[in-house]
């Protein structure tokens, strides 16, 4: 009994504290972006602004609710929901904290020995939510777009989760909290040893969550919004949310897998100052660092090719992905000899 | 929202109209309609110098996403039936500010190809004069454009 | 409980594989057959196969069936349900099926004398069937030699795309 | 060449770049003007609402000669007088400009003999309605009615 209720009760925190970061990230965006554009954002509405993605929630949520007449309207209404389920569901199999983190109870919902396998089957499934809600709509924009949103993730999921091999390999289990032990035991965080998986792990996150440079989907020069187009008020809200969520969700990957999760930076040397910080922190500041990055990438470069975008994909990413894997993999074996 | 107008003005519907109007004078969203040399200036307005995103106010592309529509520049007769459409497209509750003469009026094109004003096709919320306008111009209809939000009510009319 | 969940699964999975069929429209019949993939997921689940479940669900629901929708977003079914009216598709249809039918039918009843149940149950018991492990050391053991027939296979199938998408760049 | 090339795209030399440009200008200062709280500098030339000057006594400088009608290209100025059978001088009755067409070219104020019509350096004129833009000459001399944003 008491069992359940710790769980709920994670779920419960863990749900309101990704729905709160997802909110501000928006914030955050719009005043990052604003300051490197030499602008300042949001300014207004409340403190600095603080108070505007509430505001923006709650316009969204009373705003007129458009179901298009010529659209499939089951279908329509599914979608974004799908989307945004599956956005939410993979904090399941996150680590927030180690086993003893959340003081004693364990930093994560669950612990599966396939966690990882998981969570990418199941940001896959985010997919359908895309294309249905293009095709549902009715309207070519976000049919084009979700066509778009569908190549560019089957062609990056395949990078992807080669990437993800290596690490894999050397911690020798497919578990988020054994691959951060892992990394804890080895006394190197993974991205020293595999910087080339990471690298090719951030470019394909950045592809997946359809995010700038890869924002072909959403172009809205060319494609209006792209697969979201049609969506008024609350549905549009939760595609918004889910988009956001999986950035969220694959920084969180690329701290637990490649920086070492919840673990303190240099514990010999700065161990014994700051042990009374508590896994979560660290592990928020990783992720806060990849969400930055995604941020800046977003300020500094512009949209790529259609073909170009195929060309990395195909061509770049996926043999080096490859070659990774194999040369790690033989090391490994040698090592093991 | 389907309530409006069921209710007399009491506690409740002026606290749930000040938190609504709050959130919808706070994040106007505006589906851009450049159609001259006006968007220049409302471009102006969204960039660095003057920097419309401190409102709230950030463009979007789809106009089922968007709540204000700045209509700046001149209409073109053939021009017209499109932003009828796009206003139509619009989700409900909706303003529209029209930016510079020519969206006002029709400006100096008394002529047979120009809209003699974009009233008489969709209601116009602020008209906001000049050839072109300064982009504060633009700040101050926006602005204008908050003060009449916050006096919408969800109660009855008397 | 494992009883009362295998039996929902099941059902789920029956009602939408009928789904799958019956509804009118071809996208509604790839969401439905993602509901069927699903409850498989499910189903392995309870036989401890997290593995085999996660890679269900990220080949078949992420992989295939999103192509599947892919191609039929890019379809005009109105001019195809024209065309298909004229055709005798049905005939050939009726006879697979019950041909299907009855090989079903005959396994079902004869199956447990062909496949020899009795050993593997022992094996999922005793340290779960679908764990990496296991799929491994099967898959790259004992089935080495369909494995890699399957991998000439799909090798044939993409160096064939790959010539009749080239052949037409030629001509260009 | 093309081996410095290749070393510059590995090591991701263009995105670092690109990237530390965007950074320095977000650790700068931002050139946003908070626009009710601070405006920036209108100068002089700059032509905004219209305005009709008063001499020492309150009384309209305008002759009603009748040019700035006549010079305005889109028509917006309408100038009404009677003659004076005393002083045999044309005196206004009603002076209307509808400010809706207006090109803020100018013209009016060049040409006004008596520098009476002048457009001031005051840009904030929006209305809720399109028949505010109607102004007589009363509200020509005090100017449109405008609400002061502070902040």
């Amino acid at each position: 009994m008491e069992f359940l209720l710790v769980v709920v009760v994670k779920i419960v925190i863990i749900l309101a504290f990704i729905s709160l970061g997802v909110a501000y990230l928006t914030y955050l965006e719009r005043k990052v972006i604003g300051h490197m554009q030499v602008r300042l954002g949001p300014m207004r509405v409340g403190w600095h602004g603080l108070l505007q993605p509430i505001a923006d929630g709650l316009k969204l949520v009373i705003k007129e609710d458009i179901i298009p007449t010529q659209s499939d309207k089951l279908m329509f209404i599914l979608a974004p929901v799908i989307c945004f389920l599956h956005a939410f569901l993979v904090y399941t199999f996150i680590p927030f904290d180690g086993p003893k983190g959340f003081w004693g109870y364990g930093g994560y919902i669950s612990d599966v020995n396939v966690g990882l396998l998981f969570i990418v089957a199941i940001a896959s499934v985010g997919v359908v939510g895309i294309i249905l809600g293009g095709w549902a709509s009715n309207s070519k924009y976000p049919l084009l777009g979700s066509l778009r949103s569908v190549a560019q993730l089957v062609s990056y999921e395949v990078a992807m989760g080669l990437a993800i091999m290596g690490p894999i390999l050397l911690a020798g289990s497919l578990s988020m909290v054994d691959i951060v032990k892992a990394q804890e035991k080895m006394g190197v965080w993974f991205f020293v040893p595999q910087i080339v998986a990471f690298i090719i792990y951030f470019i394909c996150g950045v592809a997946e969550t359809n995010r700038a440079p890869f924002d072909l989907p959403e172009a809205e020069s060319e494609l209006v919004g792209g697969y979201h187009t049609e969506y008024s008020g609350f549905r549009f809200a939760l595609y918004f949310l889910a988009e956001y969520a999986n950035m969220i969700t694959v920084s969180a990957i690329a701290a637990t897998v490649f920086l070492g999760g919840w673990l303190m930076p240099f514990p010999s040397i700065l161990g014994p100052y700051l042990s009374f910080i508590p896994g979560f922190v660290w592990f928020a500041l990783k992720v806060f660092f990849f969400l930055f990055v995604y941020l800046w990438i977003r300020a500094t470069f512009p949209r790529y090719r259609f073909d170009q975008l195929m060309a990395i994909g195909w061509k770049i990413l996926l043999p080096l992905a490859i070659a990774n894997l194999l040369v790690t993999s033989f090391i490994i074996l040698y090592l093991k000899m | 929202m389907g309530i409006e107008g069921k209710f007399k003005k009491n506690i409740i519907t002026t606290t749930v109209d000040y938190l609504f109007n709050w959130a919808r004078k706070s994040s106007l969203w505006p589906a851009t309609f450049g159609l001259a040399c006006c968007a220049i200036e409302m471009m102006a307005a969204g960039a660095s110098r003057w920097d419309l995103d401190r409102y709230g106010v950030i463009f979007r592309p789809s106009p089922r996403q968007s709540d204000v529509m700045i209509v700046a520049g001149t209409v073109t007769l053939k021009m017209a039936p499109v932003i009828k459409r796009v206003w139509d497209q619009m989700p409900d509750p909706k303003w529209c500010i029209s930016m510079g003469s020519c969206a006002n009026s029709g400006g100096p094109f008394n002529s047979y190809s120009v809209l003699q004003g974009i009233d008489m096709i969709i209601p116009v919320d602020v008209y906001v004069p000049g050839c072109p306008p300064r982009p504060e111009a633009l700040l101050y209809g926006v602005l204008r454009l908050q003060d009449k939000i916050s006096k919408m009510t969800i109660a009855k009319v008397e | 409980m494992a009883e009362i969940i295998f039996w929902s699964l099941s059902v789920i999975a029956v009602i939408f594989a009928f789904m799958v069929i019956l509804s009118k429209s071809p996208v509604r019949s790839a969401i439905s057959l993602i509901g069927v993939l699903l409850a498989f997921a499910g189903l392995y689940l309870i036989l401890d196969s997290e593995f085999i479940a996660g890679i269900q669900i990220l080949i078949y629901i992420g992989g295939i069936t999103v192509l599947y929708m892919f191609v039929i977003s890019m379809m005009r079914f109105k001019k195809i349900n024209i065309e298909t009216q004229f055709t005798k598709q049905w005939l050939v249809a009726i006879v697979s099926a019950l041909a299907f039918l009855a090989e079903v039918v005959y396994f079902a009843l004869k199956g447990k004398e062909f496949f020899k149940v009795g050993n593997h149950s022992k094996l999922v018991t005793a340290n779960g069937l679908g764990t990496i492990e296991n799929v491994g050391k099967v898959l790259y053991g004992k089935y080495v030699l369909p494995f890699e027939i399957a991998t000439v296979l799909l090798l044939a199938a993409i160096i064939g795309t790959v010539l009749l998408a080239k052949r037409e760049k030629e001509k260009m | 060449m093309r081996m410095k090339e290749l070393v510059s795209k590995v090591l991701f030399v263009d995105l670092i770049k690109g990237l530390s440009v965007t950074f320095k200008s977000m650790v700068s200062h931002a050139v946003t003007e908070q626009y009710p709280k601070e405006r920036s500098k209108i100068y002089e030339r700059f032509r905004g609402e219209p305005r009709m000057a008063v001499d020492e006594n309150g009384k309209t400088k305008c002759i009603a000669c009748n040019l700035c009608a006549m010079n305005c290209p889109v028509g917006c100025i309408t100038v009404e007088a009677e003659r004076d059978p005393e002083t045999k001088k044309r005196v206004l009755t009603r002076y209307v400009f509808d400010m809706q067409r207006c090109l803020f070219c100018g013209f009016c104020e060049e040409i006004c003999p008596v520098n009476c019509i002048q457009l001031t350096t005051d840009y904030e004129m929006s209305q809720y309605d399109r028949k505010d833009f109607v102004l007589e000459l009363n509200e020509l001399e005090k100017g449109m009615e405008k609400i002061k944003y502070k902040k």
